[in-house]
């Protein structure tokens, strides 16, 4: 088998498995199933990727994706109702039209991506892509690099202050139920969970 | 290489480390509690093992997911056999010496998480499940030191691929250049492959943790492939800390099966003189202790490299 | 392999990222598309890089760029998602109706 | 035979204890028999060994776990003490002497061989309730999640100490999980891996339809030095193979099972000469740093003294009270006892080491001394005194309270520090014990 055909071959399974695993995302009634059929999916990407000589960037991507899969699976099992997918049921809304969107998105793309007549100029160079990009990212495009990494500080440090239990403004339960009717009084209490709330009757529909 | 010998090759190196890394638990095993050994026994012993298991039925629990369950020891496996590809065996000799390698690495390790918690979370069954959550708040923690230790072997070398960095100790090992840099890979390590202290998600305090409701061939799948982990990080502990297949006199083949071997039969050692850690603790030191540590090899090992 | 397969593929990620974000209801789920619409650009990114641009380094660094994205949306999400779940302990779109603290 | 099977013959035979009435002694000595090899779960086991007499209420658990035994299996009995006849209806139930390794390896070859049958199951392997797809999207009830899959509800939410309201498990653990003493059956809410709330069920050595009967208890030396007259030098050896024992059970939960089985071993044949040995080992595990910090502020129970019953649990809070000072036999010995503070599992097992050593010393000073009858005397795990209750059964009382809030790694390591036994724990006071 010539090496070109093998590519294609890989391509093609992988290519076409990352598409399929996208797809069973949504498909899925176990949220853990879901998790990891998206990492099924950057997989598949991070094998094209490699296929792509942009071996770095594949590995780094399946090696941040797993972790953040793995975390998206048991924040779905902490927060979630049904997490293994025992109760058959589906939770989406405006189908249709979401359907309709996903469609005209893929289909809009895909002409561009067919028609759209981009320059025909493949890698030639025989330089190890990951030594280039290392050489960008601590040479001409420092800035950039600097940028995103203090932008993922930020993050951090927001995302901490968002999330923990006693942010900068004292205990973040406090004053989070309804305002009370009179001034003097406490806080109403929380309002009651929405599980029987009636305002969602209409979230099955598909 | 031909795909038939590189398959071979790994399965090869797996199975072997896997079986002397049994033979080593075993006869430390049997010397810790006092029990008279004949060695000819101790060695036999995980092929016994590993027949009564195989003869046994597998089990299943009420409404398993079946195919994550069957996938999650292949996922192992696999993973170990992508790290253990990308590591020289012999000087000029790996059987992907991938320009790099310690991400591939990196991202097998990864990859080795997901794996154990769906192992934990597919048998349906409580304390699987607690073992899953355990082995997850665990690997989260030691990932990082994980990557920050390879990162440091890296710096010398100048390169991502194993066989230069083994290339770059021709000197000096780095377990001399960078001594924080072996510790804190080993503790990583015996963490992704739940060994010894770090057991908590297979722990005897959960009946057996993940691999508490599986049986049979299924069980004797799960316990080599979490052995395979172990082989794979000791390999690649020999290679980037203890310098690969430099050494006197012998071949470099020969050298880098002892420096694994000694890596394994330190990991046994620790594993039945150390008590398992409290999950919440060890957590605690993970962040605050190790990952500080290896930034401070990371930058020692930077300054030093320039 | 060619340029207009990989970029009918990302297409296709890109596709069903809008179709999941749009129709699900668990936030965590909404990420989940929201990172396949990124995956799917991730691709596109480093097809044009490899196939278009003669695989001039800055490609790479577009591609390093959404990853950071991917990390900066993962966490805020999941900060947001149990901030509001603290608070509200709703983990659906729908039970936000009213957006006031 | 092929070359799999001969090898599968040989290996050592692993085995499932389920610990009956009268069955401790002999399932701590287990770990010591030669091609044996105990298993923390039954999907890893071959032969299910029943040592001892099974309760009415310990037979269906014996029996759910018979069935989670992968094939081929066999169930082997250890009658230890009365037999009460409810083992007599166990189909396939092969009844060898207590003890007897031989015995059960010449079974579990033949099972391997193929000349044995594997045991049918013994339980209808059915679902706890047929799932219907219910409600409109076949979701089985209604509302959401409103359906009951499998006979099971989906775990409810609690709040946990973050703020958040996550998923608890229900569940019923015991009285066969292979890291509490045989018998304890609690039922906790986990959520992931932090007890939130644990109470102690039913005790199946209560059982018996007249009221509870245990077999020999493991402290029945002491409950009999009540009324005969006993040497000094037995008791002591006693009491510090009772700390052993327990020792080597805490090594096997905190992953030190081949340490434990060297515990076990000195436990079995332990002489009053061995005090070096025994020394040597307590100053190696009074070293251990991880050892320490798996114990070190676990399960601490408070020192309101009034509430925390006497004995080796108290005296490693601090409180000094021990039975054996105010016995004229252990004066003339110039017995003084030992105390540790901090009431935690590390102190806990500091106490039991200590007294162990001691035990072993005074054992080795005490010559023919002979201890008279009397009303009061220092069981291993408390004082015993006729008509006052059990040790174990006001240590067990403390159980609930010690777990809330730990993670269950610790809970496991606080309940084996308390070192109860659920059959004397069943007896309400100390004269209906018999040994």
């Amino acid at each position: 088998m010539s090496r070109s055909l093998a590519v294609d071959v890989a391509f093609v399974l992988f290519a076409g498995g990352a598409v399929v695993a996208a797809w069973l995302v949504f498909r899925t009634d176990s949220m853990v199933r879901a998790a990891y059929w998206l990492l099924a999916s950057f997989l598949g990407v991070g094998a094209v990727m490699v296929l792509l000589h942009a071996r770095f960037l594949g590995l780094v991507l399946v090696l941040m994706m797993a972790g953040e899969m793995t975390i998206m699976a048991v924040f779905m099992v902490m927060f979630m109702m049904n997490p293994a997918g025992l109760n058959p049921m589906t939770m989406v809304h405006q189908h249709g039209s979401a359907k309709v969107a996903g469609l005209v998105s893929f289909a809009g793309l895909a002409l561009v991506g067919i028609v759209a007549e981009f320059p025909d100029r493949p890698r030639t160079s025989d330089a190890d892509p990951t030594a280039e990009l290392g050489v960008e990212l601590l040479g001409d495009s420092m800035l950039i690099f600097e940028t995103a990494g203090v932008t993922l500080l930020a993050t951090m440090i927001g995302s901490i202050a968002v999330a923990s239990k006693r942010g900068r403004f004292g205990d973040a339960e406090e004053g989070s139920g309804p305002p009370p009717l009179e001034p003097t009084a406490r806080p109403a209490p929380e309002p009651e969970p929405a599980m029987e709330d009636h305002d969602h009757e209409g979230m099955h529909h598909g | 290489m031909n795909p038939v010998a590189a398959v071979g090759v790994v399965g090869g190196v797996l199975g072997a480390g896997a079986y002397a890394l049994a033979v080593l638990d075993g006869a430390a095993a049997r010397g810790v509690a006092g029990m008279p050994r004949r060695w000819a026994d101790v060695v036999v012993e995980p092929a016994r093992d590993a027949a009564l298991l195989a003869l046994t039925r597998r089990s299943t629990t009420e409404r398993p997911d079946a195919q994550a369950w069957a996938l999650a020891p292949g996922l192992l496996a696999a993973m170990a056999g992508a790290a253990v590809a990308s590591v020289p065996l012999a000087e000029g000799f790996a059987v992907a010496d991938v320009a790099d390698g310690i991400v591939l690495f990196g991202a097998a390790m990864a990859v080795v998480m997901v794996g154990v918690y769906l192992h934990g979370w597919s048998a349906n069954s409580p304390f699987p499940l607690v073992g899953g959550y355990r082995f997850i708040a665990l690997a989260l923690s030691y990932e990082m030191p994980l990557a920050l230790v390879l990162i440091a072997a890296a710096l010398p070398a100048e390169s991502l691929s194993v066989g230069a960095i083994v290339a770059s100790q021709a000197g000096s090992w780095n377990v001399v250049r960078q001594p924080l840099g072996l510790p804190l890979y080993l503790v990583a390590g015996m963490g992704l492959a739940f060994w010894g202290p770090l057991d908590g998600a297979d722990g005897a305090d959960l009946a057996g943790g993940t691999a508490a409701e599986v049986s049979g061939p299924a069980r004797l799948a799960w316990e080599l492939a979490r052995r395979f982990v172990l082989v794979a990080v000791a390999l690649m502990g020999a290679a980037v800390f203890l310098g690969g297949w430099h050494g006197p006199v012998l071949p470099g083949a020969v050298w880098m099966a002892l420096k694994t071997l000694a890596l394994l039969a330190l990991t046994v050692a620790i594993g039945h003189r150390v008590a398992r850690v409290r999950l919440e603790r060890f957590v605690v030191v993970a962040w605050a202790v190790l990952i500080p540590l290896a930034l401070v090899d990371v930058f020692v090992s930077g300054a030093l490299a320039l | 392999m060619t340029l207009q397969s990989l970029l009918v593929v990302s297409a296709a990620l890109f596709g069903i990222g809008v179709y999941g974000a749009l129709s699900q209801q668990t936030f965590v789920m909404i990420m989940m598309g929201l990172e396949l619409m990124l995956n799917g650009a991730m691709l596109a990114a480093v097809a044009l890089w490899a196939m278009s641009t003669a695989g001039a380094p800055k490609g790479q660094l577009l591609t390093v760029i959404v990853m950071t994205v991917m990390a900066v949306e993962a966490a805020l999400g999941f900060a947001l998602v149990i901030g509001i779940y603290r608070i509200r302990k709703a983990d659906m779109t729908e039970k936000l109706k009213r957006l006031r603290g | 035979m092929g070359v799999i099977r001969r090898l599968a013959t040989r290996a050592e035979a692993p085995v499932f204890p389920v610990v009956g009435a009268g069955g401790r002694l002999r399932a701590s000595e287990l770990a010591l028999l030669p091609g044996i090899r105990l298993v923390g779960t039954p999907r890893a086991a071959s032969v299910l060994l029943i040592i001892g007499d099974l309760t009415p209420a310990l037979v269906r658990p014996a029996l759910t776990v018979h069935d989670q035994l992968p094939s081929p299996r066999a169930t082997v009995w250890w009658p230890v003490g009365a037999d009460r006849g409810l083992l007599q209806a166990w189909p396939g139930l092969v009844t060898v002497e207590a003890g007897d390794a031989e015995g059960l390896r010449r079974i579990f070859a033949g099972l391997v061989e193929g000349r044995r049958a594997s045991d049918p199951p013994l339980l209808l392997d059915i679902e706890p309730a047929r799932w219907r797809g219910e409600g409109p999207y076949g979701q089985g009830g209604t509302g959401m999640t409103g359906g009951v899959p499998f006979g099971r509800p989906l775990p409810g939410r609690a709040p946990d100490p973050d703020g958040l309201e996550l998923d608890q498990l229900p569940l019923h653990i015991g009285p066969l999980f292979p890291p509490f003493p045989p018998g304890l059956v609690l039922d906790v809410a986990l959520q992931g891996d932090v007890v939130r709330q644990a109470s102690v069920g039913e005790n199946p050595f209560r059982s018996w339809p007249g009221g509870p009967d245990p077999g020999p208890l493991d402290t029945g030396a002491f409950v009999e030095a009540l009324t005969t007259p006993t040497g000094v030098a037995e008791l002591e050896l006693s009491r510090a193979r009772h700390h052993l024992r327990w020792l080597a059970d805490a090594l096997r939960v905190h992953g030190l099972s081949a340490l434990a089985t060297r515990v076990a071993r000195l436990a079995a044949t332990l002489a009053p000469t061995d005090g070096p040995e025994v020394e040597a080992l307590v100053r190696r595990l009074r070293r251990s740093r991880s050892l320490a910090s798996a114990t070190a502020g676990v399960g601490a129970v408070d020192r309101p003294a009034a509430d925390l019953p006497a004995g080796p649990v108290a005296r490693a809070a601090g409180a000094g009270d021990d039975a054996r000072t105010d016995d004229p036999a252990y004066r003339a010995l110039g017995f003084e006892p030992v105390v540790h503070h901090g009431g935690d599992a590390r102190a806990r097992m500091h106490q039991r080491l200590g007294e162990a050593v001691q035990s072993l010393e005074l054992a080795g000073r005490a010559g023919e001394a002979v201890r008279a009858p009397g009303p009061a005397l220092e069981g291993p795990r408390g004082p015993l005194r006729r008509g006052r209750p059990t040790p174990s059964s006001a240590l067990v009382a403390l159980v609930p309270t010690a777990l809330a809030g730990s993670e269950w790694g610790d809970a496991i390591t606080t309940v084996v520090s308390f070192d109860l036994d659920m059959e004397e724990a069943a007896l309400s006071e100390v004269a209906g014990v018999h040994s």
